[in-house]
């Protein structure tokens, strides 16, 4: 069973970190977004891997809105959405390679060494797990869901304000 | 076992679905049109457009067919007849018809041609219209049933079906239910006028058959989601459980078939209007009367 | 159950369904205001054999909401249906022309169902949101003609003087819970003792500010400047009764210094308020100033331990003054106006109106046997028996006085004068306005039954009472009719028109002594410099010159001494100067400029640069927390 | 030693590195978005995985998870807003040639 599980991690896990290398190697942008969107799905899978059945699902949910979203910026945005004429979209590359492979190095050190100890212990079925969640969210963590959901509102609200075009005075 | 009886079942139901819009498009009810329009797109010439996105051209009809598929395998047919009953079915079915609108984008971006991109985009500007359509009744039912899983979900109503206890929702969910298998009138993505076939635009041959087969298969998952939600799912008087499933799920898609051509097609922005100013009060105000309901009288 | 769910939830979710809809606005607020009705009568029905309904609604962890219906609560809801459907029907005729009806309906009908809610809430939190609700409501009903000059200004006021009372409201009920350990109201009124004596007067201040009591009557005459349905349903029948029923409802629990307080409040409100009505120059604000002074008559009431006189008066008077005022709204839309000499013979212009109009008045100024004349001599009963009669019942004869005597003024007004020919027909207007005329003349009938499901009885006063409130009501609508409000008023006119404004003692208490005190300092001040300054600096400097010719050229050589001397000190500072702290300052506006340009090439406005600058902060901050615990 | 958690929290730190990177290189904002994103995707697996393999009694992490999944959605929303306004009047997202914040 662990075994299973570690193999079904290791998969998933190759999975994502492979479509989000694609992301940024590919020169056609539609085709990193779908990526990205892969990669995310990945990571849910892991999720369900891991028993956290709502979540997992939750975000491959999420997610294919999301990227699909970004797929239609990138094309509106872009000067060449189709990748077909293979120009160079990167900066200061060389920093940010070294940033990124620190920034690897650095958390694989923390991790190897933190040395986590234990049996692990086994979780709630699926439907419990909900259940549970939900007498968190509306119980104990009502407030922090509350100002959640008002974030979330607030930022539509700005996005709205700040995207929406500049209009005359008379035109209403 | 289960698994080949439901597989059989929903190739049974695609064909019927199939044979129904022949009916309700052209008119004219025959049983064989299906298989021979079939046999005929196979053996159609395969063309493959020029620098055209290879990946996506092929990978969208399939994907949009897995996408159906995973979301039929959460419905249960009969007393356990269904191939995996998840504690958050009813999740599960949003996450898959999520991949509805993923599949269409890739099958319009891949062949490279106007009219599919064009058609790839507006489902997505029509995804946004329904979204929410599609998510906030099924969270009024999931909170009727006080549960996630389809199943728990059909048994909630053996006292009164959804489709009388939140009428409201019932309405909203067949609606955006059109809009995500773009039926008419909210069938933009290949809306047949002014796009030219849209999405199937550049498609022949096998791939615009397995395109076709996907498209049934999602108007079958939406039928029976709709039937499973609000209609009681298996639960019914004097016949067995199967037969009922197979009524209301034949009934559910023929009202919506039979509904569309009859209707004027909705521009995206009409629709996001009306989903949006409308439909979502409608859905909020049909969550909160719930709550009442299931708080003051226990049905 | 399902009636009390019914008689909250109609009105709110036909609300709710107007706001959202925007369609027939009128429709379907009749429908929820029907709706309501029907649940509250058979509320009532069902409590009426004395078995309580209670519902308690799972809400946040340990507060749920808990709803109780009794026979009090469940006649209060019942009023508050009744006025709410009648008005509702009138405002259907009132807004027929206005642009934003579903906003109106909408809102009014919330305000129905917080209403309802705080009738009967069985719990303090549910209280208090109820509470909030409402005031909220009244705002934006108040100020729903927002773009009307001064409209917003009275919103906002009424709106601050009911939340500064609402304070003492929050400090009675966490006091009470704090005491009880529980938030259910009937469980918190067995508190005692000097507890429930603060709790008492906090509440007694809660209800000063929503019943409009001096001195907090102010917000209520400005609040006219709302719609006037809302001024019949808002602020006659409903949300100024709120403090009313307040303190009936916590009346078991009262103790004697706390009962004291509220008649003195109530009396005081029941005079000073029957005065600015009768001082008046708006039909409306005379309306809203004897609300005030008839809910004073109610605390008196309250005061003398009799609660269910005061709920008699507080049914009477909401049925009676919702007519007068939607009676007074048909004027208004007769002349555009509400000023009293606008009005003049307005009453004349429509016969059937104004015969309502005189009998509400004639019901408020307490005629047999109109409603208003069994609550008032409940309530001059129940002043008579109680301990501070002394106090109480002078008060309660003058306000009776003064409700005769401002009703007969503007029955009046309304009479005299030239009639004009009304321009249309008025039907939903009408019919509202019957109803609850009807209800004003028989409402009185009613009484006994009621008494006896509250399962109280008055005292039986005799014959005397009865006389006392016949003779009382009549002189003062004979004064009234008689007699115009400059001749009774005489000197207490002016401070009456405007409202006795408490800022109108500040000149004489304070700037007068100031400037008084000021005065006297100055007077003091000269005296002292011509006794003292003056003599001494004449006789120093003569004394001064003496001593400076006899030191002068001694003092002259000590001088060129000294000047050499600072010579030198000078140029050795100069050089000190020039050589050191100069290149040292200069030295440092240099750094620092250097290092500013330095700093600024950072400033990129490059987003990429930027970012990589915080990545870099962050690995710095991480790097310094992990090596920290090695160190300390 | 819990090889599972070893793993997720490996493939965690994996996608913070790429992330990282593209957030980095990127010229146009909507692909510094996608890094941004990744780095949020990958706090969420070491969430998650925190979750289940030291503490799974504990639910407070999944509604963290729950949180830090509404902050991408608001970044995202704000970031397009972003992108939207300075297309219309620039008309590019190429950060390049954003300088105006110069110092």
């Amino acid at each position: 069973m662990s075994l299973a599980t570690a193999l079904f991690l290791a998969f998933f896990g190759t999975a994502a970190i492979w479509f989000g290398v694609v992301v940024f190697r590919t020169h056609s942008m539609v085709r990193s977004a779908i990526a990205l969107l892969f990669s995310q799905t990945a990571i849910g899978a892991m999720f369900l891997v891991m028993q956290a059945e709502f979540l997992g699902v939750l975000q491959i949910m999420m997610m294919a809105t999301e990227m699909s979203v970004m797929a239609i910026f990138m094309v509106m945005f872009m000067m060449d959405p189709g990748g077909m004429g293979k120009m160079d979209m990167t900066h200061q590359k060389r920093l940010s390679l070294w940033a990124g492979g620190i920034g690897l190095v650095a958390a694989l050190v923390v991790i190897w060494t933190a040395g986590w100890q234990g049996p692990v212990p086994d979780v709630p079925g699926a439907d419990e797990q909900a259940r549970l969640l939900g007498r968190e969210l509306l119980g104990r963590s009502m407030f922090i869901f509350e100002s959640a959901a008002l974030m979330i509102l607030t930022a539509m609200i700005a996005a709205t304000m700040v995207a929406i075009a500049p209009q005359e005075k008379d035109s209403q | 076992m289960s698994i080949a009886v439901i597989i059989l079942a929903l190739a049974i139901g695609c064909y019927a679905v199939a044979v129904l819009e022949g009916w309700a498009v052209h008119g004219r009810l025959s049983l064989t049109r299906p298989a021979t329009s079939a046999l005929a797109l196979l053996g159609r010439e395969q063309i493959l457009p020029r620098t055209s996105d290879r990946l996506f051209f092929e990978a969208g009809p399939v994907l949009l067919l897995v996408a159906g598929l995973l979301s039929v395998a959460v419905i249960p047919l009969a007393p356990g007849l269904i191939i995996t009953d998840l504690a958050i079915g009813a999740l599960f079915l949003n996450a898959a018809l999520a991949y509805v609108l993923v599949a269409l984008i890739m099958a319009g971006w891949g062949p490279n041609g106007a009219y599919g991109m064009i058609g790839g985009w507006r489902f997505l500007g029509q995804f946004v219209a329904y979204a929410m359509l599609i998510v906030m009744p099924i969270t009024a039912v999931a909170m009727r049933a006080e549960s996630l899983s389809t199943t728990q979900i059909v048994l909630s109503q053996a006292a009164l079906w959804n489709v009388a206890y939140q009428p409201i929702g019932f309405v909203l969910f067949v609606i955006a239910a059109m809009g995500v298998a773009w039926l008419p009138p909210i069938d933009l993505p290949t809306g047949g006028g002014d796009l030219a076939g849209g999405v199937e635009a550049e498609y022949t041959g096998a791939r615009l058959a397995v395109l076709r087969l996907a498209r049934l298969v999602i108007i079958v998952a939406l039928a029976s989601a709709t039937f499973t939600f609000y209609l009681g799912g298996w639960l019914g008087p004097w016949l067995p459980g199967w037969a009922w499933t197979a009524l209301k799920t034949l009934g559910v898609a023929a009202a919506m078939l039979m509904l569309g051509p009859r209707l004027p097609r909705l521009r995206e922005a009409k629709y996001l209007e009306l989903s949006w100013k409308l439909g979502i009060t409608l859905a909020l105000a049909n969550i909160f009367l719930v709550g009442v309901i299931a708080l003051v009288v226990p049905i | 159950m399902i009636w009390l769910s019914l008689t909250i939830l109609a009105p709110l979710g036909a609300g709710l369904t107007t706001l959202a809809l925007r369609r027939m606005p009128e429709a379907i607020a009749l429908t929820g205001a029907a709706l309501g009705l029907a649940g509250a009568i058979a509320l009532l029905a069902g409590v009426a054999g004395g078995a309580d309904v209670t519902a308690t609604l799972p809400f946040l962890p340990d507060l749920p909401i808990r709803l109780v219906a009794n026979p009090l609560t469940a006649t209060l809801a019942l009023v508050v249906a009744t006025v709410a459907a009648m008005v509702l029907t009138y405002a259907a005729g009132y807004m027929s022309h206005d642009p934003e009806r579903p906003r109106f309906f909408g809102t009014m009908l919330m305000f129905v169902a917080a209403m309802q809610l705080l009738v009967l809430s069985g719990d303090w939190i549910t209280l208090l949101a109820a509470w909030e609700m409402i005031g909220f409501a009244s705002y934006l009903l108040i100020g729903f003609w927002h773009r009307r000059k001064g409209v917003p200004g009275a919103a906002m006021r009424a709106f601050l003087y009911t939340r500064t009372a609402d304070l003492g409201l929050y400090l009675a009920a966490f006091l009470l819970i704090g005491i009880a350990g529980t938030s259910e109201i009937s469980a918190t009124l067995s508190t005692t003792g000097t507890p429930a004596l603060i709790a008492g007067l906090l509440l007694l201040f809660a209800a000063m500010g929503k019943s409009a009591q001096v001195p907090m009557q102010d917000w209520l005459m400005r609040a006219m400047a709302g719609p006037t349905p809302v001024s019949a349903l808002l602020h006659s029948a409903t949300l100024v009764a709120a403090g009313a029923i307040l303190l009936i409802r916590t009346a078991p629990m009262l103790p004697g210094g706390a009962l004291l307080a509220i008649g003195i409040v109530g009396g005081a409100t029941a005079v000073i308020a029957g005065l600015m009505a009768l001082a008046a120059t708006d039909l409306k604000r005379l309306l809203a100033a004897s609300t005030a002074s008839q809910y004073g008559l109610m605390l008196i009431a309250v005061g003398a331990g009799a609660p269910v006189a005061a709920l008699l008066h507080l049914i009477a008077h909401a049925a009676i003054k919702s007519a007068l005022f939607l009676g007074a709204g048909v004027f208004q839309h007769d002349r555009e106006s509400t000023d009293l000499d606008t009005l003049a013979g307005a009453g004349r212009a429509r016969p059937g109106i104004f015969a309502g109009f005189v009998l509400a008045a004639l019901a408020l100024a307490g005629l047999p046997p109109l409603a208003a004349f069994y609550s008032k001599d409940a309530i001059l009963a129940a002043a008579l028996d109680s301990p501070s009669a002394a106090w109480f019942l002078p008060l309660a004869l003058a306000g009776s006085v003064l409700t005769g005597a401002y009703m007969g003024r503007a029955l009046k007004v309304l009479w005299s004068g030239t009639p004009e020919k009304p321009r249309d027909k008025v039907p939903l207007m009408a019919v509202g306005m019957g109803v609850l005329v009807i209800l004003a003349a028989t409402l009185g009938f009613a009484f006994k039954p009621l008494e006896a499901m509250l399962g109280a009885h008055l005292a039986e006063p005799g014959w005397i009472v009865p006389a006392m409130g016949l003779a009382v009501g009549l002189a003062g609508l004979a004064l009234g009719w008689l007699l115009a409000p400059a001749r009774l008023l005489g000197p207490l006119l002016a401070p009456a028109r405007n409202g006795f404004p408490l800022a109108g003692g500040m000149d004489a208490l304070v700037v007068r002594p100031t400037l008084a005190l000021a005065r006297l300092c100055d007077r003091l001040d000269a005296w002292i410099i011509r006794r003292v300054v003056l003599g001494g600096i004449v006789a120093g400097t003569q004394a001064l010159s003496r001593r400076i010719e006899r030191a002068e050229d001694s003092l002259l050589a000590l001088l060129n001494a000294v000047g050499r001397l600072n010579l030198s000190l000078g140029l050795a500072s100069l050089r000190f100067d020039r050589d050191t702290i100069d290149r040292a300052i200069f030295g440092l506006v240099d750094r620092t400029i250097a290092l500013g340009t330095r700093a600024r090439r950072l400033q990129s406005g490059l987003i990429h640069r930027e970012m990589a600058l915080t990545v870099a902060g962050i690995a710095l901050v991480t790097g310094v927390l992990l090596a920290a615990p090695f160190y300390f | 030693m819990i090889p599972e958690l070893m793993i997720a929290l490996s493939v965690g730190a994996a996608l913070f590195g790429v992330g990282l990177y593209g957030a980095l290189s990127q010229t146009n904002l909507v692909m510094i978005i996608m890094g941004v994103e990744l780095i949020l995707a990958a706090a969420l697996l070491n969430l998650v995985a925190f979750w289940r393999y030291l503490h799974p009694d504990v639910t407070a992490a999944k509604m963290f998870v729950l949180i830090v999944m509404a902050v991408m959605a608001v970044e995202m929303a704000v970031g397009f807003g972003i992108a939207i306004a300075r297309f219309r009047s620039r008309g590019s997202v190429e950060m390049e040639e954003a300088r105006e914040l110069r110092g």
